[in-house]
């Protein structure tokens, strides 16, 4: 166990086996991601009270499932990072945010669009609608400090604490939001517990959540090599490296 | 000299500074004035319209004074090396943030709430809701200096820090807002209050054990780069 | 007494430091006895203040090796943390820094040591900048921290503050105090041990 | 599948705009969020072999500078 939690530690292990992982990862993301798009667009039948606009909904919850646990990752690694002071643990909450970023920003525009044939209306203050744009702004916040420190150790160590701080606050600000915005539709996905929305629909659903999960640790591994490559450009490893790629 | 004694001293010091430059002090209070002028000009006279859109608001012009406020926390010693002194000082930094917060909340967040009932009658507020706006502002004002707080510690080492407070902290700001909105909009409807401040108090308790810690971290941090 | 029983205020391990993809100083090691007065001696931008910070534990990040320090400390950095608006009295009842005599008559006497007697209830603002710096000063005659971290303590102080200051110092070092200071010029007491960051870089320049 | 033709699945009873621009929003930005990061790291590997370069460049060119004396 500590062998391996010092191996992630250790910037060209993690370089190597990221490198290995994408390999066959990726391209598995990328089709399983088109795989599920097609089976959500064409082979799915139409809701019978939103008819075919529903089908937004393959790509508009993963996102934001994806992205609300994105923001966890962040938080852990912020934790890891400043109990464990592991440098690694850095570079991964650097790596999360673009991507929590995008996701937020995929869920809330397919969301708005979403809503134009389904309300009428492109953007209503709806309780997750409002959540999601302030997770935005969290996410935002991370990046916008860590560009601001010239210190990347720094920077790290403060996005860190930011983002426990959020961590802490998302319950309470969702929690708020919510009663702020008491109509809202109730929860429709259960895991445990009966299911409201049909099996047919359910399945590519689920298959898609887990698509956007691989992508998100594609991303994150992905962002996490830019990040190693710039921050160790000065030590051996990347020398060696550099020297191979010739 | 023990840690009451020094959280003592350094809220007296902070204290004793606004009081050298008054100015100080009177600038959030000047900002609070001059923004709520501004909604009767931009949304009309209307008294009845106001008194709808009043607590609101007043949350709002709390918010953007605090913010304002915030960024100048820890600044002036940040810049003159008084904060390296207090990280080196052996005191539990979490009560020095705690100290410093606490002075920045009796500056602002108590005088705002001090000088309220006078904007809530121009306003057209209801004056009976004029005790639980009080009540509201003090609870939910030192929520918001804890939080700033926060946001100050992480940005104090930065030449622009400014701005990028108030991407950092506004939405950790947004639970006060709701709660103590809701508070006031109660109180003007004859609904029980209570709910609300005890929620604001909760808030306050949490934030209260919480954010110095994160400040006590972020001030290592700022110091530091 | 001898190295061995006296007690240690600070230890500092393989210290390195690189900074701009430049090596500063590597493997330095340095240990602070009580009665110790170390002078870190090296040109502009050999890390001198650096190292002071890191020793003090205000740096914590981007650098090798390991700092313990066993004794409270006074650090005196380039910042004076004077504060304009509080008169000179004001700013050391009130100073930050632990480990401080903060009575009235102790705080009199102080600055009348460093020379500013009848200044005591002028806002500092109204004061001249050597004047500001000897508020500052004053702390070492009201610190009871063992161990003196001193950033060019000499700054902007006439050649008479300069020997009071010494005089100050050589006494904290016969109390069984410890001081590791940086200075340009050259420190004229007796039994002070000399540490030079040039050495330390150009070694690491000739090896590799 | 469950649409009739391709035309019907273009249009997906009136609501296909909507569905299909959200779709192609979504590839848009997922394909950014993979792209950008590759980028950003094949241009940090250009750069140090550049560095490499100039600076083997700078060795050789001392070198033979020292034959010459």
């Amino acid at each position: 166990m500590w062998s391996f939690f010092h191996k992630l530690g250790s910037p060209p292990w993690l370089y190597r086996i990221s490198g290995s992982i994408l390999r066959w990862l990726l391209p598995l993301t990328i089709v399983a991601l088109f795989a599920g798009a097609v089976w959500g667009l064409l082979f799915t039948p139409p809701d019978f009270r939103q008819g075919n606009s529903y089908r937004i909904i393959y790509i508009h919850v993963p996102a934001a499932v994806v992205a609300l646990a994105g923001y966890y990752v962040m938080a852990i690694a912020g934790a890891i990072s400043l109990i464990w002071k592991m440098k690694m643990a850095d570079v991964a909450l650097r790596a999360s945010a673009p991507i929590g970023a995008a996701l937020t920003f995929i869920a809330l525009v397919t969301g708005a669009i979403w809503g134009k044939p389904t309300w009428g209306t492109w953007w209503v203050w709806d309780a997750r609608i409002t959540s999601m744009l302030i997770l935005l702004f969290l996410y935002l916040g991370i990046i916008a400090l860590y560009e601001a420190y010239d210190n990347k150790e720094a920077a790290g160590k403060a996005c860190a604490v930011l983002a426990l701080v959020g961590t802490v606050n998302i319950p309470i600000i969702y929690k708020s939001v919510d009663w702020w915005y008491s109509l809202h539709q109730p929860a429709s996905i259960k895991f445990t517990g009966e299911s409201t929305i049909d099996p047919s629909m359910l399945y590519p659903l689920l298959f898609m959540i887990t698509a956007f999960y691989a992508l998100f640790t594609c991303c994150l591994l992905l962002n996490m090599r830019a990040e190693l490559l710039s921050r160790e450009r000065r030590t051996g490893w990347i020398a060696r490296l550099v020297a191979e790629s010739r | 000299m023990n840690a009451t004694t020094f959280f003592m001293l350094i809220v007296r010091r902070q204290l004793l500074l606004a009081v050298r430059r008054p100015i100080e002090i009177a600038n959030p209070l000047l900002f609070f004035l001059m923004v709520i002028v501004l909604f009767p000009l931009g949304l009309g006279p209307a008294p009845a319209q106001l008194a709808t859109f009043a607590p609101g608001i007043f949350w709002i012009v709390v918010l953007l004074a605090n913010l304002l406020t915030a960024d100048t926390l820890f600044r002036s010693d940040f810049d003159d090396g008084s904060l390296e002194q207090l990280l080196l000082s052996r005191q539990p930094l979490y009560l020095s943030a705690l100290a410093a917060i606490t002075a920045h909340w009796l500056l602002t967040g108590v005088l705002l709430a001090l000088v309220s009932p006078v904007f809530a009658l121009m306003l057209n507020l209801a004056p009976s809701a004029i005790p639980t706006l009080m009540g509201a502002l003090l609870l939910g004002s030192a929520v918001l200096s804890l939080l700033g707080g926060v946001g100050a510690a992480l940005t104090v080492g930065l030449k622009r820090g400014g701005m990028l407070i108030s991407l950092l902290i506004l939405p950790l700001y947004l639970p006060v807002l709701i709660f103590g909105h809701g508070a006031v909009v109660a109180s003007v409807g004859g609904l029980p209050v209570a709910p609300y401040l005890a929620i604001l108090g909760a808030m306050l308790c949490l934030a209260i054990a919480l954010a110095p810690l994160a400040m006590a971290l972020g001030l290592r941090i700022s110091v530091d780069a | 007494m001898t190295a061995a029983t006296r007690p240690v205020l600070l230890e500092a391990r393989d210290l390195g430091l690189a900074r701009g993809g430049r090596q500063l100083f590597e493997s330095l090691t340095l240990t602070c006895n009580s009665g110790d007065w170390i002078h870190l001696q090296g040109a502009n931008g050999t890390g001198k203040t650096s190292l002071l910070r890191i020793l003090a534990g205000l740096s914590r990040l981007g650098f090798e090796g390991e700092v313990s320090c066993m004794a409270e400390l006074l650090y005196l950095g380039h910042h004076s943390a004077v504060k304009p608006l509080l008169t000179p009295r004001e700013n050391l009842a009130m100073h930050l820094s632990g480990a401080i005599q903060r009575d009235a008559a102790a705080i009199d006497h102080a600055l009348a040591a460093v020379d500013l007697y009848g200044y005591e209830n002028r806002p500092c603002n109204s004061l001249s900048a050597g004047q500001q710096r000897r508020v500052n000063l004053a702390r070492l005659y009201l610190s009871e921290a063992p161990l003196w971290l001193l950033d060019e303590p000499y700054t902007a102080i006439d050649v008479g503050g300069v020997q009071r200051l010494e005089a100050r110092m050589a006494e904290h070092i016969a109390d069984g105090g410890g001081i590791i200071m940086t200075s340009h010029q050259r420190v004229s007491q007796p039994g002070v041990s000399t540490v030079s960051l040039d050495e330390a870089a150009s070694q690491h320049g000739a090896e590799s | 599948m469950y649409f009739d033709s391709f035309q019907a699945a273009l249009s997906m009873d009136g609501h296909g705009t909507y569905v299909w621009v959200a779709y192609a929003i979504t590839l848009a930005v997922l394909a950014w969020i993979v792209i950008a990061p590759r980028r950003r790291a094949r241009n940090t590997l250009t750069q140090l072999a550049d560095e490499a370069r100039r600076q083997e460049g700078a060795a050789a060119k001392a070198k033979g500078e020292e034959v010459n004396t």
